[in-house]
C-alpha cells in the first residue's frame, strides 16, 4: 500500500537556524548594550588605551580560563579548581625561573604540564570513579591553593632579569593589540575550532547532552570527561603564566575567589551548566562583559560600597536581555 | 617545655602575613615551644573556630591577629579564661577585651610621616591623588588611608597655610599586585592628570607602578601608606616608589611572641602597656638603606 | 544459512530481580527472528546483552560460531553488533548527521561531508530529515528514524532493532519494513522486537516468545499465526483485543474547541467531544496532532481561538488551568513529560492530584500506598512494590504509570497522546478497557494513535489531521484505512500545489 | 478475554529499600571513618568540650545554610548568595537592635523577612524568568555583601547591652549542648519532616528529577522554585542572626566565600547537583563532616599551609568512601 510522501516539514529547517541566531544575539545584544551604556557613562571608556586594558584585564583574568570551563561546562561537569591552579602557575612559574634557574620556555612547559597534571587527578576521580566534579574540583582547588602557599612560602616570587621576556610579553602589544590578548584570541579561535571542526569537541558537547547515548554509540565516555579537566588545568595554568607575566611576580594570591567569576563567563554567554549547550564566541563575550562592568564601574568612580550592588544589578539586567533577545530558548 | 604556641592568622595569602608567620614560628621554636598555625581564610568565623579548637587542645600562649576587631573578643576572653596568655598582634583588638597587650605599627603615626613626607615632595604643586584600597569594609585598611591623608592636609596646612588636596578616585586591588594593577589600568584612564598614587600596601602600588608605565605616565610620585616589602625598598632605592610606612612583619611578630613568652614565665613587667607600638618611620630614599635587606622574606 | 548469533543459558539479575532467567537465541544469516513477549519479559534485556551493553550474570555469547565475552558497546559494534534501543539514545544538542556518526566521527569533522553521507542514509530511507538539525528538534517519530539512520550508517551484521515500529505512523512503519527487507536480502541477520504482531508475521522468518525472563518457544512464522503466539505470550487464549463499544451513551458536549491556532501548526482547529465519547484523532506524522493536544491542556500557548469546557469558557495559560478544569493529557513522550522515572510508582500516580492523599499540606503515604497499589491492580500494573521507582519498570508498564496518574486525577477530559505506545497486546487490551471503561462513566476521551487499527477499534468517530488543520471526520461504520489516508494526504498533496503555484 | 496475571516480582521490592540504605550509608561511612581518624589522630577531638565547640561551629557556619541549600539544590538550582545574605542577616540585626532600638525578636523577625526577601528577588528571576540559578544568585550574592556594606558602613556593629538576650543565646547552652545547635537541630527535624511529609517536599524533590512532568501534571511549578531560594534566603538570614548572637557583633565579613562550603556539606550528603536526590540526615552529616575536617586539623596542629592540601585530600577520600559504599547508585 500506500508510500506517504516524505514528511518533512519545509519550515523546520529554517527553525533551528533561526534560533540559533538569536542565542548569538542574546550575548551579543547585552555586550552590545553594556558597551553603549559605558560609552555615555563615561568618556574614558570608548578610548583605545582603555579598551586595551580591558581585554588585557580579561585575558590575565577569566577569559583564558573560561574556554577551559567551557569544556569542562559542556560535559555537565564543573571546575571551582581554575583559580588555584592559577596561582599555582604563578608561583611555580616564578619559582622556576627566579629561583631555579630553567629558561623562559621550560619553565612555562613545566607550569603548564603541571596545571594539566592537576586536571588528571580531578579528572580522573570525575571520570572514572563518577564522583561529583563540584566537590573533587573544590577539593583540587584547596589542594593548588595549599600547594601554591607551600611553593612561595606565602610571599611573591618576583622574576626580575631572567623572566623579562615574559613580563615583556605581558606588557606587551602586537600591531597594537596587547599580547596577553592576543595569545587569548588565539586560545578561542583553536576552542572554537576544535569544538565545532573534530570529533573531540562533538564528543564532548554529545556527552553533557546525552552521556548514556555516547556510551551505547561506543565511544570510552571516560577518556573524554578526563581530557576536559587536563585542558581546564592546563589552561588556568597558562592563565597564572599569563599573570605571572603581566606584574612581573608569581604570587599565591592570584586568583581567589576566580572560580565564580569564570563560570559567570561562561553563563552569561549562554551555556548551560545543565551540559551540552555552549560556545566558545559567546563566552568570550561573556568575559568581555565581565571585565567591562568592573571596568566601567571604576572610570565612573562608583563608591567602592556600591560597586558590589551596581555589579548584581547589571549581571541580572545583562540576563533580561539574554531572556528578552532569546526567549524562545527554553 | 610545656610551652605550646598557637597562632592564628586571618589569612595566609599575603606576603605580609608569611612574613609574620615565619617571625612568630621562628621566635617560639628558638625559646623551646610546640606551635600550631592556622589560616583563617579570611573568615572571622573560621577563625573563633580555630582559637577554640587551639583552647581545646591546651595551648598556652595565644597569638592572634585578629580578622576582626569585635568578633574576636568573646573567644579571646574564653582563651584567657582558659588561662592561656593572648597577645594580639598587627589588626586591632578591640582593647576591652581580656588579653595581655596588642602589639603593631601604629597605622596613624606611619600615615602621618609618609603624608608629612608625601607634602614635602609634592610642595607647590596642587595634589591629585588616586587611592588604592584593600577590600571593603577593612578597618586596618581605613585607618591607614586616613593617617596619610591626616598626615598630607596637616603638613600642607603647616608648610603651604593651604590644603590643596583632591582625591580623584578609590580603587580596590584586594591587597595584591595583579588587582592593583587592574585597578590602576582603570583609574588611569578615568583620570590622566593623576599625580600621586597612595595605597594601603606596597603590593598594591607595585602593580600601580606597572600600570603607569604602561600607560605611559611618567610624572607620578608613588607612596603606600604602610609596609615596606622587599621588592618596593628595592625600588625606592632607585628612584622609582617614593615612599613607604615602616611596618615591619618581622619585629611586630617577634615582639608580639616575646611578650607573650615572658607573660608565660611571669617574667612581664606589670605596667607594660595594652597597646604597644613598635617604631613608626616613612622608608624614602634617604634611609632606605637602613631598611633594605635582599634576602628578607618580606 | 550461517549462524551468526548464538546465545545460550543467559541468565541476568539485576539485585534482587531475574530479568533473564536462562534464555537461548540464535540468529542465522539473512533472516529476521522476531522476539516477542509481554512488558518486562526480557526481550530488552536479552538485546542489551547482546550488544554488549550489559554482562550476562551467566550464560554464554557466541557470534560468528566464536565465543565471545563483550566488554562493551564499543566490542560489539565492532563486532557488526547494532543495537537500536527501544528507548532512545541521542546526543539532543548535536545535529542529525552528528548524532548518526557519533561512534566513529573521524578526528577533524568536515560537517559538509558529514551531511551528506547522512542525508544519503535518511534519503535511502526514505526520510527527508534535515541533517543539520539538532537532534532534539525532531518529533519523537523522526528521532526514530535517525537511531535507524545510526544503525544502518554502521554497517552492521546484526541489527537490533527494539520496537522501532512503536512511534512510527502505519505508512512510516511500512517504509521500515520495506528497508528491513532489503537488510535480510543483502544477508543482514536482523532480530526484530515489536508489540505489532501483525508487523512480525508480516516480516520475520522466526519467532522467539518470552515470558518472564524465559525462552517460551521458537516458532516458524509460516507455520504458526497470530492467535498461537498470543495464546503463548500471555499464557491463555485472547478473544478480542478491543472491547465492544456498546454501552456507551454519549451525552453533552464537554470540550469544545473553536477556531484554535497556532503559528503554522496548529491551524484553524475546531472540533468537540462529549461525555462518554471516544474520539480519535488521526493523521501522519507531523500533521499537529500533538500539538492540539498540548493547545487544549494549556501546555503551550494558542495564537487564537477559544476552548469551552462544559460550555464555560477556559483561560488556559499553564497546564494547571487545564488541570483544575478536570482535563488531563497522557503525552506521547513519556520518558520526558509523561513519568518522573526516578521517583516511585506511587508518587506518579498521585501526583496531579496530590490533595487526594494530604490534609493542610501533610502527605498520607499509606493512603497514597493504598490508592496507588488499588489503581495499580485495576490497570494491572506489573511492579514488585508502589514504591519502586518507575524506571525499573518495563516500557509498557511505565506507560501504564502515565495513565495511572490521570486516572487518579479523575478528569471531565482525558487526551490520549499514542496510549499504547510499546504496549504489548495484553496491556494494550487491559488500556482499552480502561479507556471504554472511563467512556462508560461518562467521561470525554480523545485519543491520538498513529496505529489506525486501535483508531477503528475503540472510537466513535475519527477526526483526521494534515499540516496543522483537520480534514475531514470518520464515522463509525466508514472506518477504514483507505478512507483516512486518503483525506490525510490528498490534503497534504493539495496544500503541497497551491504552496507550488 | 485477556487478563494478565499481576506477576508482582517478590524479591524486587528490596532493592529500592537496599539503594536507600546504602544511599545512607554512603555519607553515614565518611562520617564514622573520619570520627574514628580524628580520634586516633589528637586525644582532645572526643572530649565533651571539643564535640560541642563542633557542633556549635557548624551551627553558625555551614549548618543552617545547608538546608535552605539542600532545598534549592532539588530543584537543580543552586543559591551562590547565602554567605552575602547571612551577612545582611548579621549587619541588619545589629543595625536595628543597637542603632534603631528595636526588641531582639522584631529585629529577627525582621531580619528574616529581609533574607526571605532577596530569595524573592532570586526566585523570581529563576522561576518565572527562567535564568539560570547560577548567575541570578551570584548577582545576588554581590548585591547582599553590598547592601551589609552599606548598612554598616563597613564597620562591624556591636549589638552591647540592647542585644544581650541574643548573644546569651549564642553562647548558651541547654542541656549541655550549645543553643545554636539545638536550634540547628531543629531546623534540620523541620526540613526533613517537609521534605518527607509535605506535598511541598515531595513537589520540589520532583521537579528536580523531571521538571516538565511535573508541570505537565498540573504543578505550578514556578510558585514551588520561588519559595525553596525564599526559604534558603531566611535561613541564611537565620545564619547571620546566630553569628551575630556567637559575637555580639554584626559585620559584613560574615559568611565571605561560604556559598562552597554550604554548597559542598550538601554533595558531601550525597545530594545531586542536577536535582531530585538528597535529604536532610545526609545533609546535616556533610555539614558535620567539613566542620570535622578542619577541627581536627586544628587540633592536630597541621601547619596553616599544609591545611588546604590536607582539606582537599580528606574530602577527596572522603567521596571516596562513598564511592565504596555506595557503589551501585548511580
Ligand atoms: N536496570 C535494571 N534494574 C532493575 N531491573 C531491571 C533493569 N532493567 C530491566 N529490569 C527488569 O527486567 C525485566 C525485563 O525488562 P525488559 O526491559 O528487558 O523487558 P521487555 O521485554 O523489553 O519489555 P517491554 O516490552 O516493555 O520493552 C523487567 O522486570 C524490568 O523491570
Ligand atoms: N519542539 C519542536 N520544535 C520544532 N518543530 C517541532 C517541535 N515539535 C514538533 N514540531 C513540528 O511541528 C509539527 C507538528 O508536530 P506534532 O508533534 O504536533 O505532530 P503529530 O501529528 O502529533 O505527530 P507525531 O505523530 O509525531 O506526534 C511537525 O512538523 C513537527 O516536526
Ligand atoms: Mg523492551
Ligand atoms: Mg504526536
Amino acid at each position: 500500500m500506500t508510500t506517504t510522501p516524505a514528511s518533512a516539514a519545509a519550515p523546520s529547517s529554517l527553525t533551528p537556524r533561526i534560533l540559533e541566531a538569536v542565542r548569538h544575539y542574546g550575548t551579543l545584544g547585552i555586550f552590545l548594550v553594556l558597551v553603549i551604556v559605558a560609552s555615555l557613562w563615561s568618556d574614558a571608556f570608548l578610548t583605545e588605551r582603555n579598551l586595551m586594558n580591558v581585554v588585557r584585564q580579561v585575558a590575565s583574568g577569566a577569559g583564558i580560563m573560561a574556554v577551559g570551563m567551557l569544556f569542562v561546562v559542556l560535559t555537565r561537569g564543573i571546575d571551582l579548581s581554575v583559580g588555584s591552579i592559577a596561582a599555582v602557575g604563578s608561583v611555580l612559574c616564578a619559582h622556576l625561573i627566579a629561583a631555579q634557574g630553567f629558561s623562559v620556555p621550560l619553565a612555562i612547559l613545566l607550569v603548564i604540564a603541571t596545571g594539566a597534571a592537576c586536571g588528571v587527578v580531578t579528572g580522573f576521580f570525575v571520570a572514572y570513579m563518577r564522583l561529583p566534579s563540584f566537590v573533587i574540583s573544590l577539593a583540587m582547588m584547596a589542594i593548588a591553593r595549599g600547594i601554591s602557599l607551600i611553593v612561595s612560602a606565602g610571599r611573591p616570587i618576583t622574576m626580575g632579569e631572567p623572566g623579562a621576556s615574559l613580563v615583556d610579553f605581558g606588557s606587551g602589544f602586537f600591531l597594537g593589540i596587547p599580547q596577553p590578548a592576543i595569545l587569548m584570541l588565539l586560545i578561542y579561535a583553536i576552542g572554537a575550532a576544535v569544538l565545532t571542526y573534530t570529533s573531540f569537541g562533538r564528543i564532548v558537547t554529545a556527552i553533557g547532552s546525552n552521556e548514556e547515548a555516547v556510551r551505547l554509540s561506543g565511544v570510552p565516555v571516560e577518556r573524554y570527561v578526563l581530557s576536559v579537566y587536563v585542558i581546564s588545568g592546563a589552561l588556568a595554568a597558562v592563565a597564572g603564566i599569563v599573570a605571572a607575566g603581566r606584574t612581573g611576580i608569581g604570587t599565591p594570591q592570584v586568583g581567589v575567589g576566580a572560580e565564580l567569576d569564570v563560570i559567570a563567563a561562561v553563563v552569561i554567554g549562554g551555556a548551560s551548566l545543565m551540559g551540552g549547550r555552549g560556545n566558545m564566541f559567546n563566552t568570550l563575550l561573556g568575559a568581555l562583559i565581565l571585565g567591562i562592568i568592573t571596568n566601567i564601574m571604576n572610570l565612573a568612580g562608583v563608591p567602592g560600597y556600591h560597586q558590589n550592588v551596581y555589579l548584581g544589578l547589571i549581571i541580572i539586567l545583562a540576563m533580561l536581555i539574554q531572556y528578552v533577545t532569546a526567549r524562545s530558548r527554553r | 617545655a610545656d610551652c605550646k604556641v598557637g597562632l592564628t592568622m586571618p589569612s595566609l595569602n599575603a606576603p605580609y602575613f608569611a612574613a609574620q608567620v615565619a617571625a612568630v614560628e621562628k621566635a617560639a621554636k628558638d625559646a623551646g615551644c610546640e606551635i600550631t598555625t592556622a589560616d583563617s581564610q579570611s573568615d572571622f568565623s573560621k577563625q573563633i573556630n580555630e582559637v577554640e579548637d587551639m583552647i581545646a587542645k591546651g595551648i598556652n600562649i595565644l597569638i592572634i591577629n585578629p580578622r576582626d576587631q569585635e568578633a574576636l573578643v568573646p573567644v579571646v576572653n574564653a582563651a584567657t579564661a582558659a588561662g592561656v596568655k593572648v597577645v594580639a598582634m598587627d589588626s586591632t583588638l578591640n582593647p576591652k577585651a581580656n588579653f595581655i597587650s596588642q602589639v603593631r605599627s601604629s597605622s596613624d603615626e606611619n600615615g602621618r610621616l609618609v603624608g608629612d613626607w608625601i607634602a614635602k615632595t609634592m610642595k607647590g604643586t596642587p595634589i591629585k591623588m588616586i587611592l588604592l584600597s584593600g577590600n571593603q569594609g577593612n578597618p586596618g585598611g581605613l585607618e591607614r588611608r586616613m593617617g596619610v591623608i591626616k598626615g598630607i592636609t596637616e603638613a600642607q596646612l603647616v608648610n603651604e597655610g593651604a590644603v590643596n588636596l583632591q582625591i580623584l578616585g578609590q580603587g580596590w586591588g584586594d591587597w595584591a599586585t595583579d588587582g592593583g594593577l587592574k585597578a590602576a589600568e582603570d583609574l588611569f584612564q578615568a583620570h590622566p592628570d593623576a599625580n600621586l598614587v597612595v595605597g594601603e600596601n606596597d603590593s598594591m602600588v607595585l602593580g600601580a607602578v606597572q600600570a603607569a608605565k604602561a600607560a605611559g605616565l611618567d610624572k607620578i610620585l608613588f607612596a603606600a601608606a604602610a609596609d615596606g616589602q622587599r621588592e618596593a625598598l628595592a625600588m625606592i632605592k632607585d628612584g622609582a616608589y617614593g615612599a613607604t610606612g615602616l611596618n615591619d612583619p618581622d619585629l611586630v611578630g617577634r615582639t608580639a611572641f616575646d611578650v607573650a613568652y615572658k607573660a608565660l614565665k611571669g617574667e612581664l613587667p606589670s605596667d607594660f602597656p595594652k597597646e604597644y607600638f613598635t617604631p613608626a618611620d616613612v622608608i624614602s630614599k634617604d634611609n632606605v638603606d637602613k631598611y633594605y635587606k635582599p634576602d628578607s622574606v618580606f | 544459512m550461517t549462524e551468526l548469533v548464538s546465545l545460550s543459558g543467559i541468565r541476568k539479575n539485576y539485585a534482587g530481580v531475574q530479568a533473564l532467567k536462562g534464555v537461548d537465541f540464535d540468529l542465522k544469516a539473512g533472516e529476521v527472528h522476531a522476539l516477542v513477549g509481554e512488558n518486562g519479559a526480557g526481550k530488552s534485556t536479552l538485546m542489551r546483552v547482546l550488544g554488549g551493553e550489559t554482562p550476562p550474570t551467566s550464560g554464554t555469547v557466541s557470534l560468528y560460531g566464536e565465543m565471545v565475552a563483550l566488554s562493551g558497546p564499543r566490542d560489539a559494534t565492532s563486532r557488526g553488533v547494532s543495537v537500536i534501543h527501544q528507548e532512545l539514545a541521542l546526543a539532543p544538542d548535536l545535529t542529525v548527521a552528528e548524532n548518526i556518526f557519533l561512534g566513529r566521527l573521524p578526528g577533524f569533522v568536515n560537517h559538509g561531508a558529514l551531511r551528506k553521507a547522512a542525508r544519503d542514509i535518511l534519503d535511502r530511507l526514505g526520510f527527508a530529515i534535515d541533517p543539520a538539525v539538532q537532534a532534539g528538534r525532531l518529533t519523537v517519530a523522526h528521532q526514530q528514524v535517525v537511531e535507524i539512520a545510526k544503525a544502518l550508517s554502521n554497517k552492521a551484521r546484526i541489527i537490533v532493532f527494539d520496537e522501532p515500529t512503536a512511534v512510527l505512523a502505519n505508512s512510516d512503519a511500512e517504509r521500515l519494513l520495506a528497508i528491513i527487507r532489503e537488510l535480510r536480502a543483502g544477508g543482514t541477520g536482523v532480530v526484530y522486537i515489536s508489540h505489532r504482531l501483525n508487523e512480525v508475521f508480516d516480516l520475520s522468518d522466526r519467532i522467539t516468545v518470552m515470558k518472564d525472563g524465559s525462552h517460551v518457544e521458537t516458532l516458524e512464522t509460516v507455520a504458526t499465526d497470530v492467535d498461537a503466539v498470543i495464546a503463548r505470550m500471555v499464557g491463555r487464549q485472547m478473544s478480542a483485543l478491543f472491547p465492544p463499544k456498546d454501552g456507551r451513551v454519549p451525552g453533552k458536549v464537554v470540550v469544545d474547541v473553536r477556531n484554535v491556532t497556532r503559528g503554522r501548526k496548529v491551524r484553524d482547529v475546531s472540533f468537540s467531544v462529549r461525555a462518554g465519547e471516544v474520539v480519535g484523532l488521526g493523521g501522519l506524522v507531523g500533521s499537529g496532532r500533538t500539538e492540539v493536544a498540548r493547545l487544549v491542556f494549556g501546555a503551550d500557548k494558542m495564537d487564537s481561538g477559544t476552548v469551552e469546557l462544559n460550555g464555560k469558557p477556559l483561560h488556559l495559560s499553564s497546564p494547571r488551568d487545564a488541570v483544575r478544569a478536570q482535563i488531563g493529557l497522557v503525552p506521547e513522550d513519556r520518558k520526558e513529560h509523561g513519568v518522573i522515572l526516578d521517583a516511585p510508582i506511587r508518587i506518579n500516580t498521585t501526583l496531579a492530584k496530590i490533595r487526594s492523599i494530604t490534609r493542610f499540606g501533610i502527605l498520607n503515604v499509606t493512603k497514597e500506598r493504598q490508592v496507588a497499589t488499588a489503581l495499580g491492580a485495576e490497570m494491572r500494573l506489573k511492579a514488585s512494590s508502589v514504591d519502586a521507582p518507575v524506571s525499573s519498570l518495563s516500557g509498557g508498564n511505565q506507560q501504564k504509570v502515565a495513565l495511572a496518574k490521570w486516572f487518579h486525577a479523575d478528569c471531565d477530559l482525558l487526551i490520549l497522546d499514542e496510549p499504547t505506545r510499546g504496549v504489548d497486546v495484553g496491556a494494550k487490551s487491559e488500556i482499552y478497557n480502561l479507556i471504554n471503561d472511563l467512556a462508560k462513566a461518562g467521561k470525554a476521551v480523545l485519543v491520538i494513535s498513529s496505529e489506525h487499527q486501535e483508531l477503528f477499534g475503540i472510537c466513535d468517530r475519527i477526526l483526521v489531521m494534515a499540516e496543522g488543520a483537520i480534514v475531514g471526520e470518520l464515522a463509525e461504520g466508514a472506518f477504514t484505512e483507505q478512507q483516512l489516508l486518503t483525506l490525510a494526504m490528498t490534503q497534504s498533496a493539495r496544500n503541497r500545489d497551491e504552496a507550488s503555484l
